[in-house]
């Protein structure tokens, strides 16, 4: 029997899904009949009782939750398993989430403009530069209130996919 | 008719045109950058001429090397698609130099058309409105505030050479303007070499109506409706749909005419487009001509039963066209949702990588326009758009609804796309009484929180994927924690079986 | 409305009503057996319920079973598809006695029309020409050759209870007669319990022309043209089209009335289809009905514009037709084409096996309508149809000339199909002219030698593709050929770094 | 440098294809330039000077061909490399097919007739016997002119994929 901690994004309750076996599991102690075959790493066929879902599950590096895809909806959840909450406890994250401390380039481009000084403290929301590539700007913005500890680049400088952009406090 | 055209571009629009061609017995040509070289458009052609590195300037936007092409493979026509070379008088001109028939307007009626003020001049000349504004280019700040004033604040600041959004600003009054002048210009001059702008009097919550138009090259000219392009972000359109719900027989009727009055005055020959913006009375007003195909020309060719891509081939082989205004018959509504790569929940941030997996099932009335399989890159050389789904119905609502099957039935992995984004709009109360404006999504939708909290059935489903999902991705490790030493139990091995 | 419905079906059939279904907002039940159990149709339904073993006899047509799963799941309406228990009036009796809606004609009309006899009687009651035979079953030979003698041979001798071309029989002269006779009476016994016969007149080289029908629980009747099935080989149809080359508006009313009238008659209601023969005069002969949705469905559903699953569903749930005879408006010419899972170049012997790569284009104007996808497995249980393509054009040269296209951009590997043999008959002479009758594939096309002998540009392909294929299958063993000791030069590796 | 030897199946001549490096091959001493990437084992993008074949090659075990498709056209040739024609020619195989003695079943299904008998002469093209799979009855035809030695199954009996039919002589 595995068990597994979930949380919806949107919500603040944690609910446990058990895996009894290959055909039954329960979410918060109601059990159920499941049968589940994988299509790929990340699209499955699941089937809840006689319920049907071709679904398909990524990792969202951003938030670090995992993107539930069904019919094109898109449900956000996060999901530790019980080694992963006892390692959480100890440390004493309780969200379960990595707080990210440096922000990468998504993509190769050129920094179009850097609204931002080191030292500065931003919040969630701000637009920290501007990346200019596949012929669009893309703001880089801050996903959580934050101090600029190093800008790596300079405006009009060019830049690879995964470069290191800014260090964060 | 010609026995061999080369397609100088790429993607969706490069295997649109091939698909025309071998259905009228024409063989194709196609170039190819180094990303291209086993792209679905060079799968399908009957020959393929390698030009150069992936990034355009260094391929498709080299005149030089796709006249070559045509030249060494004895192609009689170039179809320059849309973007890239397309709407370039000199490429035209270039092509005829070389004895290549453009698939296109003449080059004199791209160039008139190509500048807004020229183009202007002639609407006004043919007693089509225009938004009120400066009749010619700009560059003095005093002038320009004086003029901002007689029109009327907000006005809009254009790069005169601009296009597709870019490089144009909304003023609310005279504080803004200087610091909005400047960064136009600037823009304007890395991006277009000319720094020009004009003014003119800003439409609120406009909608964005374009006609399509054919001409022949002895003056016959017919229009094939409308299509409503409002819904964009960005200056970008998603979504485009044929009929209009606002546009009722009598005023299509009257912008239509207006259309052809335009084409015609311009000496215009081919496939083009007049786009217009329709305010809240319904005055509309000319906005400009685009001398190529549209990317949403396919609601158009279903709605009305006339392949484009053919009627552009046929036209510059010298035929005539094959019908006349009253003989256009309209049936039915066709929607095209655009797929692009890019992150609708991060700010729409492109997606690159390759697509992993992909899985569609369109079914009746479905069509789609595509340029990419799985397996393929989305790189960041081109278009993030990596296909255009359309859907036809006997009504707006049977279309809408197969339209919502096909986008959930539409799986893509390995990159982010909009599909979820495209779905959400076409659920919002806006769309559903089609009343929505050029800025719907950046002003009213992206406000909204779409959050969506499954619960019941769904809730279960949702949390028993994320555990499945974990449990088959964990590394086949035994742990010891003592505790629950037996892991691999043979259900789990069992599940990892069934995974590939 | 019903809001949740079960389909007593599989494969191409079972999406289908799927698709539409779920474009009404109506929820789906899909039923499966062992092989079916992550087949596509099951895949797309919201539930799915597990009925039996893989022969259709331990599944599919286990009326119980079905009506369990109906009752378990709580849907108000099962459709039943094609094939299996579509025609079987007892299963129609079952559902009504289940409260359970049965999406077809009421089992009476079932019942009637399923009898030839009964049928032929009904038609002839209602001004409807038959061909000429017997009124009645026969077995005593005696009887039956003094009946031949009369009718006039040649003559054809078919099982009362028959159907798809099973149980039939031409006989050319009074020599032949017992003999045959003998093998339609055995054959018939076993594959239908039911060894009684009749006989009519056998019309040389016959069209096979059908006229599809819609109506409603209120008498309300009306017909939306002919689909063209003259093209088959043993009775099986394998390119459909409409409109048929031989049909003028004339004969279309003619036809498509009288086919009304039988199926008003019949107290018919939902679907249906009435089929004739039409011989070189074009006259034309009242066959059967079929009281069920047919295969080729999908070229009539384009070219008039209307979803015949989407009728079927809202005449079942009571609703009154909504168009009348004078609405129903046909544009343009549509095909469809059967893809079959058998070698055309073996004697259309059946091909199974697991479908190891597909890769289509279908493009502008084309429909595909399957239940199969790559990776999928072709068995020996059910139908070999693997897709039916539909192409859709202005004219009958545009459709030929997208269906043409798409066939030769199918790829299927894994399996032997019928592509190659359907691209040679749109090809034939034939074809091209609309000339062709039900015997025309057996008597005339398949006598013909069609090997293609590559040369040219092409040869030098054929040949060096043959070369490259065996070279990249060697296996990589050294070879100590002592001369050429190299084997493994880089070129080599290369090659095989790109193939997976 | 690799040497095949190809024949097509409605000619008698023997081409030679010489494979020189992965862009340079030639067709009896006429040299061209090519390019080719596999998709899969059986399906190539191969081009040949600027002319494009997306085309796929199978092994016909009936006829022990090759079958190239191009366009949903099928061309079967036979393609034997230096080493075959060097064993062809010692065991005196001119047309370097073998020749297939026995017949096995191509599906499951049951054999509705027979209409040999054990030491019969037969021609090409005759109907050996039937059998019924996926509700069609297939004829078993011989290929070429040949002699019953052993028939292997009755009338009415059920076979499965691959089983022994016949033995020829």
């Amino acid at each position: 029997m595995k068990k597994y901690f979930i949380k919806q994004e949107s919500s603040d309750k944690t609910d446990e899904v058990k895996i009894h076996s290959d055909k039954n599991a329960s979410l918060n102690e109601r059990e159920f009949q499941y049968e589940c075959k994988f299509i790929n790493e990340n699209t499955m066929i699941l089937r809840i009782n006689n319920e049907n879902y071709f679904l398909s599950v990524s990792e969202n590096e951003e938030s670090n939750l995992l993107d539930i895809n069904i019919e094109s909806k898109i449900y956000k959840v996060s999901c530790r398993s019980e080694l992963e909450m006892m390692i959480d406890k100890m440390s004493g994250n309780k969200t379960g989430s990595k707080i990210r401390k440096e922000i990468h380039s998504p993509m190769p481009g050129i920094i179009k403009s850097i609204n931002v000084k080191e030292g500065e403290r931003i919040n969630k929301g701000d637009v920290i530069m501007v990346l200019e590539a596949m012929k669009m700007e893309n703001e880089i913005k801050a996903s959580r209130e934050c101090v600029i500890k190093k800008l790596n680049v300079d405006v009009m400088s060019s830049v690879e996919k995964n470069e290191l952009l800014i260090i964060l406090e | 008719m010609f026995s061999k055209i080369l397609i100088a571009n790429r993607g969706e629009i490069a295997v649109r045109i091939i698909t025309s061609a071998k259905e009228m017995g024409i063989k194709t040509v196609a170039v190819y950058s180094d990303f291209d070289r086993y792209s679905l458009f060079t799968k399908l052609a009957d020959e393929c001429y390698y030009i150069g590195e992936s990034p355009s300037s260094k391929s498709y936007l080299l005149a030089d090397k796709i006249i070559e092409a045509a030249n060494k493979s004895s192609a009689e026509a170039i179809h320059p698609g849309y973007g890239f070379l397309s709407e370039r008088s000199f490429f035209a001109k270039m092509c005829k130099e070389s004895g290549i028939k453009f698939i296109g307007p003449g080059h004199e009626a791209i160039e008139l058309l190509g500048s807004k003020i020229d183009a202007k001049t002639l609407a006004l000349k043919n007693k089509v409105p225009v938004v009120p504004g400066t009749d010619g280019p700009l560059q003095d700040l005093k002038e320009i505030k004086k003029t901002a004033k007689e029109i009327g604040y907000p006005v809009l600041i254009k790069a005169s050479a601009g296009g597709g959004g870019k490089g144009m600003r909304v003023v609310m009054d005279e504080d803004g303007i200087e610091s909005s002048l400047r960064a136009t210009q600037s823009e304007a001059l890395s991006s277009f070499g000319d720094d020009s702008v004009f003014i003119e009097k800003y439409i609120a919550s406009p909608r964005h109506i374009e006609f399509q138009i054919l001409a022949d090259e002895y003056g016959n000219v017919i229009h094939l409706g409308e299509r409503e392009c409002s819904m964009q972000r960005r200056h970008q359109k998603i979504i485009e749909e044929t009929p209009s719900v606002i546009i009722d027989s009598d005023l299509r009727n009257k912008m239509g005419e207006s259309a052809k009055r335009i084409v015609k005055a311009a000496g215009y020959s081919n496939a083009g487009t007049v786009e217009f913006i329709v305010d809240k009375n319904r005055n509309f007003y000319f906005l400009e001509v685009n001398t190529r195909l549209q990317v949403e020309h396919p609601i158009t060719e279903i709605r009305t039963g006339i392949d484009l891509v053919r009627e552009q081939l046929k036209i510059a082989s010298g035929e005539r066209l094959s019908f006349r205004q009253e003989d256009i018959k309209f049936s039915g509504h066709t929607i095209e949702c655009r797929i692009c790569a890019e992150d609708s929940e991060n700010n729409f941030m492109p997606s690159t990588g390759k697509i992993s997996y992909m899985n569609k099932f369109l079914g009746s009335g479905m069509r789609e326009d595509t340029g990419v399989e799985q397996g393929d890159e989305i790189s960041i050389y081109y278009d993030p758009m990596i296909s255009k789904l359309i859907s036809h119905g006997a009504d707006r609502e049977i279309a809408v609804s197969k339209m919502k099957r096909a986008l959930k039935e539409y799986r893509i992995e390995g990159i982010s796309t909009n599909i979820s984004f495209l779905l959400s709009l076409l659920e919002s109360e806006e769309f559903k009484r089609g009343e929505y404006h050029t800025q719907f999504i950046e002003k009213e939708f992206l406000n909204r929180h779409l959050k969506t909290t499954p619960d019941g059935e769904l809730k279960t489903a949702v949390s028993l994927a994320a555990a499945l999902f974990k449990e088959n991705k964990k590394p086949k490790i035994k742990l010891n924690t003592g505790v629950n030493g037996h892991v691999k139990s043979n259900w789990v091995n069992k599940r990892f079986e069934n995974y590939r």
